[in-house]
């Protein structure tokens, strides 16, 4: 992996922030974009432009085309049985929140059990609220000392009326890659539906829905090189025929009748309106960008970038990291509190040299209260990063440090 | 291959053969193409296991229509079990016409009627 | 008002179709998109792109104020109280099902009547069909002779327990302009809310909320120049602040704890994740371009190309259209039906001059069964149209008959 | 305009000299900054209409803290009424420190709290 051959691809990179280059550690909130996704969203909308599914004209059945193809993308990136697993939503959130809408609100009265983390992303954690406040429990599975998910905790709390449990695949904020094959084990053992929250995974490592056995899976295109507005839910097709549609409108329809209506096949029975056109071809070019880096060479230059970064954070004094310290066991997202200062001091001054980390409770607050921490700092890299930017910010550190006479 | 609107097709849009209703179908069969709202009927009278009339109704553009017609031309007289061999693909490369993927669905609307119509459902779609 | 100027602001319209220049007419369905537009989203990608909301670094500030300006911009033009009444959706079909789930669904159970009309979109039908299933009434106003809405019938229908009256501004198949004062007031003497379908009516004309005195306009970007997977909900202030969230997880919230959550404040308590930020700003972007024509000019433009239309329908035998013959009381969309010749059929053969028109229901079955027709095609015009465009389509409607023998 | 970081705020952040708690304190306001999840208590001693004593505590960052500590001193020891003149943009200006609209938040999350806490409400948010 030639990381300087992909640096160029980024045009954001050549970018000067208060005077200096940029240099980004900000990935897992959103990852930049390569000229080739930039790209192919403008040559569509200057070639191709029309919309899809209704038109028999010729820009029409492109941009049909160009819209399913990227659905075919997307179901092979992530080994689906057939395209029609997959429904493109706007984000990861939107993609839990359907299946929460969709699957769960219509069975929440009858009861049972809903088991999330205490490691989650608000985006798994309050649309459950929400189903909880319809007539499910709610439970969430512990963290144990060494940043992994409480396996024990979790054997307890599940139960023969668990109708879900759903997981980060890894931890926005600790990095930790779960043992998702354990949890999918577990939850099917006892009956239970298995979701895996992938928008920490699919960017960075090989995912395969089949070997994950789960039931739904989700993540956000803007994450892995894609456009804004673009995200996927995948879920086995057996679940979306039984599932009742979530937005209802054009597009999703077989048949409208005033008092009647037909809905659409999967997958486009849970696509009303107008989609994001633009946004699946964009998604589609930063999956074909990544599939000739290739999955297994990204995972492996994030594990030896974080072997690295783990390695010269342990040499700063009084600067706590949090997460696995196995690299393997992780991925490349490195939070950290510097004593007595706070993270958006340490963001803001790192800002002024150019480099952009992530401060604050990073959308995680029950796994902040668990770690006693108020919130914390928050660096991680993606395939444009080097050690280089490692030391920029292992330099940049020390200066705030040196600022605030710690 | 021939063009949509070939003369060919556009005959038989204008003058089907097989077009109408058997009152007395031993099999009757209704799809639409969520594409457009478009319907069409199939009648069979299928008699000791082969086809011995076939119609076809409904409201459809002339790729729909001319394929419909044409289709029923080919399976009446037919047994049914050899009337089933009738693949998509085979039907496709009889019609000979080149067609954009919307128009297939068009086109195909009366072979998704006609397998249903024989008890070929998983063929049917 | 420079047409020619215009054209050449949109790099589709210099692509050839089947060896013809192109000549678009489908703008109904989605609009093509000027440089300008184009430029912004790749503008932002190249130099601005990060997350919103959560950083305090200098790209998350410049995209934060990027995405929030382009609220300012929206809440602008539609002359909205405040920003905060702006809700950025995926399309205008979200919008209405967001209403939908936040307001309506929560008490539908206490029953009451919801009204809408057989002229409108499935969007503005099928999600009221899924609030009926939960327990209110579902009513629809009928449509007169001369293609309006049947004021007498809504009187009828109205009562105290109407809870929403939900039209459409401009039909997407007869152009109809509806007297949204009128039907306001109606709703509002009813004690009912009144919702107003914007989708076809913002892209063309000055649209006021303040003066259409509605409680919800929901309206798409991209057939108003902007990109897909952008769309908006304007709600009055008070109705957001009382209905509950529609989807959960990120920036959506205030505080997260396991047992309970504080939701952010409004317009944020309903975008929930990351937003389509690119979407948001190349949508800003094109009312940037709009303004600058303004939209009485697009309206006048707009008018005088359907008076023409109109005109040189007239002279076609054996060709039916739908619709007011007032140009001033209706939009650019001519629906149409040509004798014995399939809408399929004709869109087919004049895409193969390089002419492109929409055909089918338009998503709108029940207006087309109350037409009379299973069908229809349909030609709509925006800025980019003049009188040639219409004299081709004119033309190639002649050879159509000339095949069929019509 | 001081930059954000300049000594003063730094040492006012390091030392403030308005941080604890008050016990017996007239009025207590909890205010939260959702960008970031911090928090602050505003204390204060009101007595015959006067401010006798003010006091934050909580965890936030240098701005927060420092302008919190700047803030309680302009107020100490003046009328309630006259406190409620601080306005907005007349505690900005006495900051002087150049801010981003995200860190505007960090700076002015004790105004909102002393807002509240003399009962100016409307003005609070
Ligand atoms: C009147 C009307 N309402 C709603 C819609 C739905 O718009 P979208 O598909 O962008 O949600 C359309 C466009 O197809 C429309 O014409
Ligand atoms: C683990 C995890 N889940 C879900 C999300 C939500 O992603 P989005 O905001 O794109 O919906 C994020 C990103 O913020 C995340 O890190």
């Amino acid at each position: 992996m030639d990381v300087e051959k992909i640096k160029a691809d980024f045009p954001i990179l050549k970018r000067k922030i208060n005077g200096k280059k940029l240099v980004y550690l900000d990935s897992a909130a959103t990852s930049q974009k390569p000229v080739q996704v930039i790209s192919a969203i403008k040559e569509y909308y200057e070639n191709r432009n029309a919309n899809v599914s209704r038109s028999v004209h010729k820009l029409g059945e492109e941009a049909t085309e160009a819209y399913e193809n990227a659905r075919k993308t997307v179901a092979k990136l992530i080994n689906a049985n057939s395209e029609k697993e997959i429904i493109f939503v706007r984000n990861a959130t939107e993609g839990i929140n359907l299946v929460a809408y969709s699957y769960f609100l219509p069975v929440a009265q009858a009861g049972g059990k809903i088991i999330s983390t205490v490691m989650e992303h608000h985006s798994n954690i309050v649309p459950w609220q929400f189903i909880n406040s319809m007539g499910i429990d709610l439970k969430f599975v512990g963290v144990t000392k060494d940043f992994g998910l409480d396996m024990e905790n979790l054997n307890k709390i599940i139960s023969a009326g668990t109708k879900l449990v759903t997981i980060t695949h890894a931890s926005n904020v600790l990095g930790t890659i779960n043992d998702i094959n354990q949890v999918s084990k577990i939850a099917h053992d006892n009956g239970s539906l298995f979701m895996v929250d992938a928008a920490q995974s699919v960017p960075h490592m090989p995912v395969d829905v089949q070997k994950l056995d789960c039931d739904f899976l989700v993540f956000s295109g803007h994450k892995m090189l894609g456009p804004t507005g673009i995200g996927v839910l995948y879920a086995k097709e057996e679940h979306l025929e039984n599932m009742k549609p979530f937005n209802y409108g054009g597009d999703m329809i077989k048949e409208v009748g005033l008092e009647k209506t037909a809905f659409n096949d999967v997958p486009w029975k849970f696509e009303a309106g107008t989609p994001n056109i633009a946004g699946a071809i964009g998604l589609k070019a930063a999956v074909d960008y990544l599939n000739r880096i290739g999955f297994n060479s990204i995972r492996k230059h994030e594990t030896k970038l974080t072997k690295y970064s783990l390695g010269e954070f342990s040499k700063l004094d009084n600067v706590e990291t949090y997460g696995p310290s196995d690299a393997t066991k992780r991925g490349c997202v490195i939070s950290f509190n510097i004593k007595n200062v706070h993270p958006h001091d340490a963001a803001s001054l790192l800002d002024r040299q150019g480099i952009a980390i992530r401060s604050g409770h990073a959308c995680a607050q029950p796994l902040m209260e668990w770690l006693g921490a108020k919130a914390v700092a928050r660096a991680s890299g993606y395939i444009y990063n080097d050690k280089n930017d490692i030391d920029a910010l292992v330099g940049g550190i020390e200066k705030v440090k040196r600022m605030f006479g710690v | 291959m021939l063009d949509m609107y070939a003369e060919e097709i556009l005959e038989r849009y204008k003058d089907p053969v097989n077009k109408g209703v058997i009152k007395n179908a031993t099999s009757e069969v209704h799809e639409t193409n969520p594409l457009c709202g478009d319907s069409l009927d199939i009648y069979l009278k299928i008699e000791s296991g082969k086809i011995t009339d076939a119609k076809f109704n409904g409201f459809g553009c002339a790729i729909s229509q001319a394929s419909a017609d044409i289709l029923l031309g080919i399976v009446k007289g037919k047994g049914v079990e050899n009337a089933k061999n009738t693949t998509k693909d085979n039907f496709l490369k009889t019609l000979g016409i080149s067609l954009s993927p919307a128009r297939l669905k068009c086109a195909l609307l009366s072979w998704h009627a006609l397998m249903i119509a024989i008890g070929n459902r998983q063929n049917g779609h």
